[in-house]
């Protein structure tokens, strides 16, 4: 019934017509707020593939600063067709299947260690999916039957962390972090991976991390077995961690 | 809908002394409108008695008919009359006829005339199929209520306006499911200029959509759909004003519209149409859209976009008692009147909220039992998006602070472009935040006696009630000429559509108001 | 001081710190609110020139219409060295000042018709401009002394307000247009002039529009002599038009 | 600031009770306090006897000195005392035994004891020079107050978190330019844990700045300047708190900081600080602050960032109480009392809005001269900016509607990164017009008796004088053994920072804390 058809081998926005393209775009430029400065925001914008930018807000911020709202027209299409996301595969299973799970196939309790490392102080993302009472109605890994869990709270660094791992015996490490700027986070979880391999520790555990800001993409770039974003709950990183360690239990 | 509470202590003499000389206005009006008609409404009975399509050059049936009545002078019979006696004559439809008179196959000028009485019977069959369909309808949305209910909090409520039917239906939907309970398809611009509707199902308008009656079915089976999959009556709202003002209330009524902007001036002052023919087709639209159980959606609010929102806001409400008074004239119920005003104030205004708060809550006890119509902040918002979305929100809050009734949603992007779907999400999930965490605002907050807020609604209301005095004394068309209402000055022989203004002959009949009239009050 | 300097041949977004070129981003996609619609998000702010998008919002508008707010670090620097700006160059003047110019450059009342033309009902914009009163404090044509203004209000046909501006004998037009959805103002831009240049009428009158969305730049394109956006005041469109003026008349 | 009105009543005999019980606990543990010491504690005190710079290992001379001393068990003397000794034994300012301590030049362990008076003597001039350099910033303070007046409405708060003291600068004066009234440089993370203050300018942190002396006074001057361009005196805040507590406190006295986040139990609850470590840390940060004219902010928002900001509210309160007997106990007066509670409650809990405003109005109420410091939303906050300005602009209506003192504005990125240059201003932006516009709605609004705000703060309150009860039985540190706050358990002897407890000797003095005890309350 459209005009035009939806071609998800050529996806774009849409504002309020099928392929209109609209996007909206709002940056800052260390300029003063007057023509020129509009026109490099327009520029900007059209290097950024808007064909017809038009800058809806020229706000001075201060002397040289100026914040600019600009909309405009796309001229970019996404092959929605081709898109695979690297998304963690393991089937999700409820806390008594895993637990089932668990004596099935590994015969004895899980020992997960885990722990926001650094100087990240953030604890209510780790407490989420290890604190008993859970998260958003469902339960941490300290309620479930057949997992040994450890939670060691924040700002733990990676030394103290891995050294507690090994005494506990830990099968699974879990890593939070949450402060992100100048990718605190990235140096922070390449150093514990380092350390592991320079220690020959890594293949000794399975690796997982987490925060807002994490993707499985960006974890497994790093060096990790998983990775896991907002909204996760323990169940989803307990069965990819148990299904993950009983192929390697069982190889 | 909640109980009006008097929490400010305003002038009630004051109150009766406005609404009498409103009253008084009204009624000298209709004097004269009584004496009139207008091809739009003779094509609007043409649409009653069941005329629909377009001849070979799109031009619709209705207007062919009234335009050969009106190139021979039989216009002031009404159309009734003339296709009365010519069902009488060739015992066909009024369909039938019209088709004849566009194919050239029927000659109105050789209308047999008949009596008055025969006229009526000649039609009675077609009148009587139009008001049990429109009665059908009217028991549609009673049953769609009585299995779902109805809210009794502020209506969220909507615009789309892709210019395209079939993507506004998209955009409509989203926004029903997202939580909207009022769904307004914009008119493209200048469509309130033609002097006919356009035909059929439409994919090109500016600003807007074309109001066709295709497009209201189209839209009113999409937005039924979404009702029962939400367990939720969405209501349709659409533009029943312009040049042709009652064949859109017919077009509403025929295809079950719920809520109509529908006002006594606002064509006079902001179209530029003339007075006499607006006043006239208001007149038969509202008795229309009162039958067939629509709100009615006043246009004091735009005054505001033109005029200053401090200065002017007793504009606003003498227009609402101006626009009661012709309602009442016209039949239509309280319960239907959803007078409009708006949140217009300049943000740079200090203490603008609790002059916004005043005049909402004035308002709210003024007319308590009317579906207020509140607008939101257009003139002031900028592109700053960011900071629209807090004037939009603030808004929201003089809404849930004093229970207005159909709250029309502000957008964030409204200084720059018609509302994307996105847009719309934002300013739902804005609204239904604020109605939710402020749920029983009204009830906890009280106003103190002599305040700033309590003094300003008596301000308003004084200035309003002098105003109403002047108009009295001048008349509804000196009032116009003299450019009380929005700054706009407009003569009662300028503007746009006199020509097709007639009086009536005295054989004259409209079968409709009568039936109409007689029952709205349901 | 900064680590970065300031580099206006390759000027960048600023979000906290020089360069860092920070921007958001919002769109919405006509897909389900899943992993891989975020991706396709990712995919396109990418193509955007948006180094590492972090997809903030993902919000589900219907069951196939997602709304995304993304953050990222652009690649797209702007020349400002480079800056031109279409401009307007008259000098503003005061309207007194414009009066004493037009008594001695031109020595006759200057002939101004505006209008809101084509279906466009927005009369704000060209009262605005035209009415005594003015806006914001600055008065409008109507009161200036050496100018003979007519405002033909809104909707008026390209047709009629060239019958007008002839009969009136205009020296200049004043068009106004302020909907702009599918391109509405363009279309009725274009034929003003189009109709002006088959009645061999354009050069007779200096043709000036505006309005929100209207730059100097696109006027120009279109065949008019300026263009005024928002923020407009009377004697920025005097100034330039009876400059103009002068200039042809004495010619 | 504006007068509080009684707009809830609340029950005062439950007030009285809170409070007394509060007063009891600190009094408690004040006699404690009064027992010890800490290496922190001392190294403020080198520090205001004017001891600064590093060592070649970057290591700060406090530090060098202090540790000599613990090394040799004679940190129980104070560094007041055995620097006395030395100053007597050798001539040398502070700051050249300290170099020489550094350097290996002097021994601390040789030093030759003298008599409490013969040290106090000796270490006079140094005390008395940093008395008078502090007395000096708070006179400069004041006449930039006299020159261009202070705002009786709430003070605009916003954050600076670059890493880069250059870049925070430029933020900072673009913010104060924009209306900002006080400006907070972040710390960097970790920084609380480090038992040293760092040294000099400084480019590189994480979600924060380093609190370094050096960037303090860089700050200030940017700041002064904006001020003395405004014509309007722009406060800095920094972070009082974590392992050096009181030598930030010094620091800021030194720099002319206003306003200082302290809190008597922050640091042991979300960072891990060792009760006793703490409780003895802040009375001698606070002695500081009171003499330095510092407005403290306690940190009570912190615990709803965990904690249930519904079920927990009553928490919030009682530590307040707790805070401000705390802070009397080390003089300082209740005007530069910022006691912290937040806007925390999820925003689709129906009627939040209405529990806010409780808890605000109960607060001022009960708390009337103190300077409250309140939090906007965070943990509700999402990637959703556009929703989340208008929860900002809800947090701003209850500031205004509430008058509160000190109001931290909300930024709508909470959610993503630390403030952008233009989220800061729409924050400023948003602020600033719900001020104006809403100027005097608490003057204008009253709340129903027995209505649900009314009933909510009163069982708050109830609440709270329950808890405080209970926790008057047990004494602070098993009540911070229990997980009361926050529901975060800390034991008496866990946590970081321990070590540096030392029970006082008996020849121990701290020449600062009397004289500024004795002059706190000017
Ligand atoms: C609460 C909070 C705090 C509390 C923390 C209390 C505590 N005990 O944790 C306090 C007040 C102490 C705090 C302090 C600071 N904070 Co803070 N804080 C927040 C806040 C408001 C909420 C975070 C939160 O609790 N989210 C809820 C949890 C449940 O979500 P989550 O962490 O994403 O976890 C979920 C998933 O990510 C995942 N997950 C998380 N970890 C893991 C691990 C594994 C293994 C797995 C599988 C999954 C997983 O599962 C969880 C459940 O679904 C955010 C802003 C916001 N609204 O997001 C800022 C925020 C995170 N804080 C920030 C900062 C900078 C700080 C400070 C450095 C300075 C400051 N601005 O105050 C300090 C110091 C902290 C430090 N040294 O690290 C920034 C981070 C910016 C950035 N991107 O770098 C934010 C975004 C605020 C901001 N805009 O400035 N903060
Ligand atoms: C007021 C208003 C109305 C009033 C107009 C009353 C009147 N008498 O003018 C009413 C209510 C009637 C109205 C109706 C409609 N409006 Co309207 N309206 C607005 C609103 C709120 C403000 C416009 C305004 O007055 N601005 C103030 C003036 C002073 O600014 P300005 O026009 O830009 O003019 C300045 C400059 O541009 C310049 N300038 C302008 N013209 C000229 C000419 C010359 C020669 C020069 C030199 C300079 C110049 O100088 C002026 C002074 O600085 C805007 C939203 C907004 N906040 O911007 C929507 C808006 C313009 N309307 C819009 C629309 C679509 C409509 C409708 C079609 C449907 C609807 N949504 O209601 C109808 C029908 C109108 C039609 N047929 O054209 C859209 C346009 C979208 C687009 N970009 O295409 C907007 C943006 C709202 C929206 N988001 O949907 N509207
Ligand atoms: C009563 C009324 N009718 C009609 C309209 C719409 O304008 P148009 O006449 O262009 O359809 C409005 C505008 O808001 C209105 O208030
Ligand atoms: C009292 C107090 N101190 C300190 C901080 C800051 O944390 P950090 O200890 O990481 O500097 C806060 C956080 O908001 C606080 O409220």
């Amino acid at each position: 019934m459209n005009e035009k058809e939806l071609n998800l081998k050529q996806l774009k926005p849409y504002g309020d017509t099928l392929n209109d393209s609209k996007v909206q775009l709002s940056f800052t430029l260390p300029v003063p707020n007057d023509e020129k400065g509009k026109e490099a925001a327009r520029i900007l914008a059209k290097k950024m593939g808007l064909s017809e930018p038009n800058v809806a807000l020229a706000k001075s911020l201060d002397k040289d600063f100026t914040f600019y709202i600009v909309y405009g027209t796309c001229v970019h299409s996404v092959d929605y067709t081709e898109i695979k996301v690297q998304a963690v595969e393991s089937k999700v299973m409820e806390m008594e299947e895993t637990d089932e799970f668990i004596k099935t196939h590994i015969g004895r309790k899980v020992v997960v260690v885990g722990a926001a490392t650094g100087s990240d102080a953030h604890t209510v993302g780790i407490d989420a999916i290890m604190n008993r009472k859970g998260y958003a109605g469902h339960y941490g890994l300290e309620r479930y039957e057949m997992i040994d869990a450890h939670n060691l709270g924040a700002q733990v660094p990676n030394e103290e962390f891995i050294r507690k791992a090994v005494e506990l015996n830990a099968d699974v490490l879990l890593v939070s972090q949450t402060v992100t700027q100048k990718d605190v986070h990235i140096k922070n979880l390449t150093e514990l991976v380092e350390l592991l391999e320079a220690e020959g520790l890594r293949s000794r555990f399975i690796v997982v991390c987490g925060g807002a800001r994490i993707t499985h993409e960006l974890a497994k770039e790093l060096g990790y077995d998983a990775g896991f974003g907002a909204g996760t709950f323990a169940e989803h990183v307990a069965s990819f961690a148990v299904e993950m360690l009983a192929k390697k239990l069982n190889k | 809908m909640a109980e009006v509470k008097e929490k400010i202590r305003l002038d009630k003499s004051l109150i009766d002394k406005a609404r009498n000389s409103a009253k008084r206005v009204a009624e000298n009006t209709q004097s004269f409108i009584d004496l009139h008609t207008t091809i739009a409404v003779e094509r609007a009975v043409c649409r009653l008695l069941g005329i629909d399509g377009v001849n070979e050059f799109e031009v619709p049936l209705p207007n062919v008919v009234c335009d050969a009545l009106y190139g021979h002078d039989l216009l002031s019979n009404g159309a009734a009359y003339v296709i009365g006696c010519l069902i009488k004559e060739t015992g066909l439809s009024p369909q039938k006829i019209a088709e004849g008179i566009a194919n050239g196959e029927i000659d109105v000028a050789q209308f047999k005339p008949i009596s008055h009485l025969e006229a009526r019977e000649a039609v009675a069959d077609a009148v009587n199929a139009t008001i049990q369909r429109i009665r059908n309808n009217v028991s549609t949305r009673k049953s769609f209520l009585a299995e779902y209910g109805d809210k009794d909090t502020p209506y969220l409520y909507v615009i789309v306006a892709t210019g395209n039917i079939y993507e506004d239906i998209i955009q409509a939907q989203a926004a029903a499911r997202q939580g909207a309970d009022v769904i307004a398809v914009i008119r493209t611009t200048g469509q309130s200029l033609l002097d006919y509707v356009p035909y059929g199902p439409t994919t090109e308008g500016f600003g807007g959509t074309y109001a066709t009656q295709e497009n209201f079915r189209l839209m009113r089976a999409a937005l039924d759909e979404v009702s029962r999959e939400q367990k939720r009556y969405i209501r349709l709202c659409n533009y029943c004003s312009g040049l042709c003002m009652p064949e859109i209330a017919a077009m509403g009524a025929f295809e079950r519209l719920d809520v109509m902007l529908n006002d006594a001036l606002y064509g006079i002052l902001f179209r530029d149409i003339n007075p006499k023919r607006t006043l006239i087709d208001q007149y038969f639209s509202r008795v229309i859209n009162s039958f067939a159980g629509v709100i009615i959606n006043t246009g004091e609010d735009n005054y505001l976009t033109t005029a200053d929102a401090v200065e002017e806001a007793h504009t606003v409400l003498a227009s609402q008692f101006l626009n009661e008074q012709f309602a009442l004239c016209a039949g239509l119920p309280e319960e239907q009147m959803g007078l409009g005003h708006a949140f217009e104030i300049s943000p740079e205004v200090e203490n603008g909220f609790l002059y916004e708060i005043a005049q909402a809550q004035m308002a709210r006890q003024i007319f308590p039992k009317a579906p207020l119509k509140y607008m939101p902040p257009t003139k002031f918002m900028t592109g700053d998006i960011f900071m629209g979305n807090v004037q939009d929100a603030l808004f929201n809050i003089v809404t849930i602070a004093t229970n207005q009734r159909i709250h029309l949603l502000g957008m964030l992007t409204e200084a720059i472009h018609t509302p994307f779907m996105s847009d719309r999400a934002l300013a739902i999930e804005n609204a239904k935040y604020i109605f939710n965490t402020m749920k029983n605002l009204s009830d906890e907050i009280e106003f103190k006696q002599g305040g700033i807020i309590e003094n300003r609604a008596n301000e308003v209301l004084k200035r309003a009630a002098e105003l109403l005095g002047d108009i009295e004394k001048m008349g509804i068309f000196q009032t116009l000429e003299q450019g009380i209402f929005a700054g706009i000055k407009r003569s009662s022989d300028g503007g746009k559509g006199l020509a097709g203004v007639v009086k009536k002959s005295d054989i004259y009949f409209n079968p409709f108001i009568e039936i109409m009239k007689g029952e709205a009050k349901q």
